[in-house]
């Protein structure tokens, strides 16, 4: 019997099998109805009528990366909380909730005061240059003239 | 009968993924791609060997964060188009050559056998054992984690404190810090 | 170890005799394969049922809208306009389809099929009725979060992919955005799970009742809070306005589907309005008590008159009309908040999220775990009323 | 799945993968890449001895916590990257011969 309970993942792998079938599919049979005449500019990047200049490829703000980091790490730490979080009750009622309450307070405080650590720094601000003008501009301006 | 069949397709992912993040030369975006089917088939292979809770994890930690992450770190970095060396001075593309596989190849060779002369002398005395009904593993998971091994619960706190701070410090925009 | 379909199919004879010949005709034991043969079936009837419902997302979008600004919306293609979405479909799928020359063409390709992958994996453990719900893994929410951040990359990827500014900054916008709000929504599920001792969703809806003094959201105030944290997040995680900035025409063209056609954006399309459903089935199965049918008439107990088999798909049926009778509404409100409130900008967006959000949610999971503690996870309701007995009993 | 050397050959497969990934990629990005698949590899070990072997779940404890460690150590190691190409303008590893920013 023990290879049965493995069938509680079958519904997943039979929607992810309709899904990418469904997208294929889709596709596929329109490709016997649809029209197909390409042109050079209708394969071209859309920007408002202008050639395209240059890749879209570019640099982009280090904002975004900032913020997938600190993302990454309160996923990271969902993952620790999840199993504590559902033995809890179980605790609770025999007795032993407060240790299992410190703990976990105690590791959501420590999660907590690097949050504040960014948000005292700014890194959660998405407009820092803003921010710098009004609180920073005199720092800035010797940079300036540095 | 199906867990082999679920084995089947992880392994082909794994397999599939892996070779993808090896071999693909022109665009680090589709090894990013690679790495994320290898770590899908490993959450499978995790489900067969009835690590529910570890299968989701990999699926929350890897497909939503890590590999995002790694995206974005290519987007930030030139979005994969800067393969080039800069300096040119040993003219190594970024993606490697000829050279750098055929190094590759020895050193996995000679690595390979020694582990595979470990892993036979450590299973010479394996014997197999009944194997146990697949059966929820989150609440002893989190039993342990908060009896036995709480400390490693609170310390990896600290450590992934440490590793954002240290990392948004690293990250911050230049102007900023200068 | 865990519950779904099978399982409550095997309660009756009729499966069981039925695995029991097949068996007996092949030779070997066939429980796995009509199981499979089962859940597919099962699948392409959810499958359908929610292509139905995504398409009805779109007619009910514009009908909802025609009404907020007192037009008429679409009323031409058959009753009230009802067949719109066929039309629709027909239009998208005679669209000539362009990929444009200068694109990455397979991660073109495999985008929206990261989307409607990520959906679809996602339906797999939403719980229409205690009986139909494809698999009850018992890390259910905790699976839905993960397998659901695949549409942030198809995003991202279908951004990436087309080489346009606009897609590319539309793209980094959305990954970002989805990422950023999981948190509160990944904290205060977690509080809910606090309260209910696990993490499929039969243990989280079990531990509810059907009355709405029983449901999660009246437990306590910090579960109140929780569910409009819970609800927000969801929004920006499904790119709905108002924070819709993926996709903000005025700024961004059309953002990261700026260079999809005909199928391609459609499917793009679907997975936004299924990955609604979903997020609204989940709402209402956390807090609303998703399935529990007053009066306990959903285990169909009440119906004792009536043959067991009967009375159980009654009250089957009268838990699927509960579950998608509050999911609905969740989604009607999700329509009405769209065409109400204005977009914001990023960086509002981004505070809204980082700075009053988080918090919120952070403070809420300590204070929902003290409180289940302290009141040994007595409700508000249940607490009033030991309070008013007592002090009848002391009297 | 009746036995355990399949997910070794897996695990083991991915190990050696990564490496060469390692060894052969002058992209640092890439060469993170082959971390990754190199620690899930231990972590796929780990699981299938647990399963196979002892069956107390410590190994499953390790395997969360190689996770985690994986996923700090990307966030720091891409930092690092993100840092060194706002200095060099390059991801090249032999641009990193002396890392002072």
């Amino acid at each position: 019997m023990s290879s049965h309970n493995l069938d509680v993942y079958m519904p997943i792998l039979i929607l992810i099998g309709i899904g990418i079938a469904l997208v294929f599919g889709a596709i596929l049979f329109g490709k016997l109805i649809r029209p197909h005449n390409p042109s050079r500019l209708k394969e071209q990047a859309y920007e408002c009528g202008e050639d395209p200049v240059g890749v879209a490829w570019s640099n982009f703000n280090v904002r975004f990366y900032v913020v997938s980091l600190i993302f990454i790490i309160f996923d990271v730490e969902s993952a620790l909380m999840f199993p504590v979080a559902s033995v809890f009750k179980k605790f609770n009622e025999i007795g032993r909730g407060g240790i299992i309450l410190c703990t976990f307070i105690v590791f959501v405080m420590i999660l907590v005061s690097g949050v504040i650590y960014c948000w005292r720094k700014g890194d959660l601000d998405w407009v820092k240059s803003f921010h710098l003008n009004l609180d920073e501009s005199s720092e800035k301006n010797t940079q300036e003239a540095s | 009968m199906f867990d082999s069949v679920l084995f089947l397709l992880s392994a082909i992912l794994i397999v599939v993924g892996s070779l993808g993040v090896l071999f693909i030369k022109e665009n680090i975006m589709h090894a990013c791609v690679a790495l994320l089917t290898a770590l899908f088939g490993v959450a499978g292979a995790y489900a067969v060997l009835g690590a529910d809770f570890l299968a989701a994890t990999q699926l929350v930690v890897y497909v939503g964060g890590v590999v995002i992450l790694m995206l974005f770190a290519v987007m930030l970095t030139g979005g994969g188009a800067a393969n080039e060396n800069k300096f040119g001075i040993e003219k190594i593309p970024a993606m490697g050559n000829v050279k750098t596989y055929i190094i590759a190849g020895v050193n996995v060779l000679v690595i390979s056998l020694v582990v595979i002369k470990i892993m036979a002398n450590v299973m010479q005395d394996y014997k197999a054992v009944a194997l146990p009904a697949y059966e929820s593993t989150v609440e002893k998971l989190g039993t342990l984690l908060v009896t036995d091994h709480v400390l490693a619960f609170e310390v990896s706190s600290i450590l992934l404190l440490g590793a954002l701070v240290g990392a948004a410090v690293i990250a911050r925009p230049i102007g900023s810090t200068k | 170890m865990n519950e779904g379909l099978i399982s409550f199919l095997s309660q009756f004879d009729g499966h069981k005799a039925f695995v029991k010949m097949i068996s007996d005709f092949a030779g070997t034991d066939a429980t796995s394969t009509i199981s499979f043969f089962i859940y597919l079936a099962a699948c392409l009837a959810v499958v359908g049922v929610m292509a139905t419902i995504g398409g009805l997302g779109t007619y009910a979008e514009r009908k909802i809208s025609a009404d907020l600004q007192a037009r008429q919306g679409p009323n031409r293609v058959g009753p009230f306009g009802l067949l719109q979405m066929l039309a629709d479909g027909v239009k998208m799928i005679l669209k000539e389809d362009i990929i444009p020359s200068a694109a990455d063409k397979p991660m073109f390709i495999m985008a929206p099929m990261l989307c409607i992958v990520g959906v679809f994996g996602s339906l797999a453990v939403v719980p229409f009725s205690s009986g139909f719900i494809l698999s009850d893994l018992n890390v259910g929410v905790f699976y839905l979060l993960g397998i659901s951040s695949l549409v942030g990359v198809g995003i991202f990827i279908g951004g990436y992919s087309s080489n346009s500014k606009w897609s590319m900054l539309g793209g980094m916008r959305g990954a970002s955005q989805i990422i950023s709000y999981e948190i509160p929504v990944t904290l205060s599920i977690i509080a809910i799970v606090v309260l209910s001792g696990g993490m499929s969703f039969g243990t989280l809806i079990g531990g509810q009742g059907g009355f709405p003094h029983e449901w999660y959201i009246l437990h306590n105030p910090f579960t109140f809070i929780a569910f409009f944290v819970y609800f927000i997040g969801a929004l920006a995680e499904t790119n709905r306005a108002p924070f819709d900035l993926p996709e903000a025409e005025s700024e961004l063209v059309s953002g990261y589907h700026t260079e999809y056609t005909g199928m391609r954006f459609a499917f793009f399309a679907l997975a936004e309005y299924i990955e609604v459903f979903v997020v609204c089935g989940v709402a209402a199965a956390l807090f609303f008590g998703g399935w529990k049918v007053p009066f306990d008439l959903g285990t169909g107990e009440a119906f004792s008159a009536l043959p067991p088999i009967i009375a159980k798909n009654i009250g089957q049926i009268l838990q699927l009309g509960s579950f998608f009778t509050k999911t609905l509404l969740l989604y009607y409100v999700v329509i009405w908040i769209r065409w109400t409130l204005p977009r914001l900008r990023v960086d509002q967006l981004m505070t809204l999220c980082w700075k009053y959000l988080t918090p919120i949610a952070l403070f809420n999971l300590i204070m929902i775990a003290v409180w289940a503690y302290a009141f040994d996870g007595k409700s508000m309701f249940e607490l009033f009323t030991a309070m008013g007995s007592g002090s009848t009993g002391g009297h | 799945m009746n036995s355990m050397y399949p997910f070794l050959f897996l695990s083991f497969f991915m190990f050696v993968i990564g490496l060469g990934v390692m060894i052969a990629r002058k992209n640092i990005i890439a060469m993170l890449l082959g971390i990754e698949l190199i620690l899930n590899a231990s972590a796929l070990n780990f699981v299938t001895y647990t399963r196979f072997v002892n069956q107390n779940l410590d190994g499953h404890i390790m395997s969360l916590f190689i996770i985690i460690i994986a996923a700090a150590e990307a966030a720091v190691g891409l930092a690092i990257v993100i840092r060194f190409f706002q200095v060099r303008e390059s991801i090249h590893i032999d641009d990193a011969a002396q890392l002072q920013a």
